[in-house]
């Protein structure tokens, strides 16, 4: 049985899952509409690094209002498909203790066609970062700290803007 | 009929960190927004108050304006910028 | 062992083990030179779609001038590595038959970064289609065809531009 | 001294199919250019003369343009163009 394709997690992410769940409802949805199988899928993961803002990290704490970011990844997605009705997106957040090298997030988008595909994509990553309640609070060598990035409103069209753009659609 | 309502109040990030509770269940009086809400909790937690300027809300888990009305039994969540991904 | 990063093979592509041969190269890279850790990795899978310019797909014939493919794999690399050198790439593409749903090419692009491993995934693959020496016959229902796009120009500076353009970076 | 030189072209694709062969050899004069390896080529096949138009080259597996001066031993190849991806 495919792995749900929204969901928040303390266990470790695998992005084969990911996309597999992605393709199998993609080519579920292209057999009940007659619409096109997926010809591209673009994926990404998010990964801790050994540095942040000149510190040397030793690793982070994600938390997240489960419910919420839920909701917000099915809004994101609701976004793109407002844009791309034929893209299928995935979204894997892992919150708890992540060391160096271990994914926090991915992110899968299937499309019939690679432009749309990479797109949505990348637009996901940038409104995961805008809009979804998830925090992470850095553990470095000399110390810790809370990460504080946007405040987050989804209605701010001027973000969403920014994300489109970045996702040079 | 101007019973006090009972909400729950949900913390996270620093904002948890500095109040020092995930959760708090605290009475309102009717008709409060969720600017009350946090008004109170300001009183409370004097720290809380300079996130007045960079504060998300929700409330019962769906992003919600500071001006919304708050129901009895409402979860309310202050949320502090977010930095996912 | 990991995979090799760069590839052209008979065999079904493995997302996961060209994700895992990129990443590491990259720490082995961060190790060694003190640069930092990968931060982001971003993928590209081609998979064989349903149907094109209006014709029901049966399967597809690729075929390669193996030894000049994987000099472009090369070259490709070297164009991404000119304007982000903290980018790690790896390229895997399928030759021999392949039936609707199975990924003909697989692309990982890993850096401290999401922009930059965003933008070269996606440089990447415009560039495999423009100058990379491989091609696909069609069989459709009804008939088959050879599919011919770009004149393959490595040094076409407009072709790249146009990459890059669509890399949006 | 004006020995013949000896190429194998390699052929892809639908000029594979055309020529019906993945692989020639044939003798070549010294000085000889990969565009003089494929007039040769259009002259033994016509069929392949139209892809002139949208022609790649290469020689010992490196892309090259039909102007290069070809050597006794080099392996030319003529490819339409690609659809990889």
């Amino acid at each position: 049985m495919a792995v749900s394709r929204f969901t928040i997690t303390r266990e470790p992410l695998i992005l084969r899952a990911l996309v597999e769940a992605v393709l199998e409802a993609h080519h579920d949805d292209a057999r009940a509409t007659g619409r096109p199988s997926p010809g591209a899928a673009a994926s990404f993961v998010g990964l801790v690094r050994n540095e942040n803002a000149g510190r040397r990290v030793l690793y982070l704490e994600y938390e997240a209002y489960e419910p919420l970011a839920l909701a917000v990844f099915e809004r994101i997605t609701n976004e793109v498909n407002k844009r791309w009705p034929e893209v299928v997106l995935g979204i894997h957040h892992r919150i708890g203790r992540l060391d160096v090298g271990q994914p926090s997030v991915a992110i899968v988008a299937s499309s019939p066609h690679r432009a749309e595909a990479s797109g949505a994509c990348r637009y996901v990553i940038e409104r995961v970062k805008q809009i979804a309640p998830i925090w992470k609070r850095e553990v470095f060598d000399g110390g810790e700290t809370w990460i504080e990035g946007a405040v987050a409103d989804p209605e701010d069209e001027a973000a969403a803007a920014e994300a489109w753009r970045r996702a040079c659609a | 009929m101007a019973a006090s309502m009972r909400v729950t109040v949900r913390l996270f990030a620093r904002l948890r960190d500095v109040v020092g509770e995930t959760e708090l269940v605290r009475e309102i009086p009717p008709d409060a927004t969720v600017a009350d809400v946090w008004q109170a909790l300001a009183v409370e937690w004097p720290a809380v108050a300079a996130y007045g300027a960079s504060l998300s809300c929700a409330v019962n888990a769906d992003y919600a304006r500071m001006t919304a009305r708050v129901e009895d039994g409402d979860e309310v969540a202050f949320l502090p910028p977010v930095s996912g991904g």
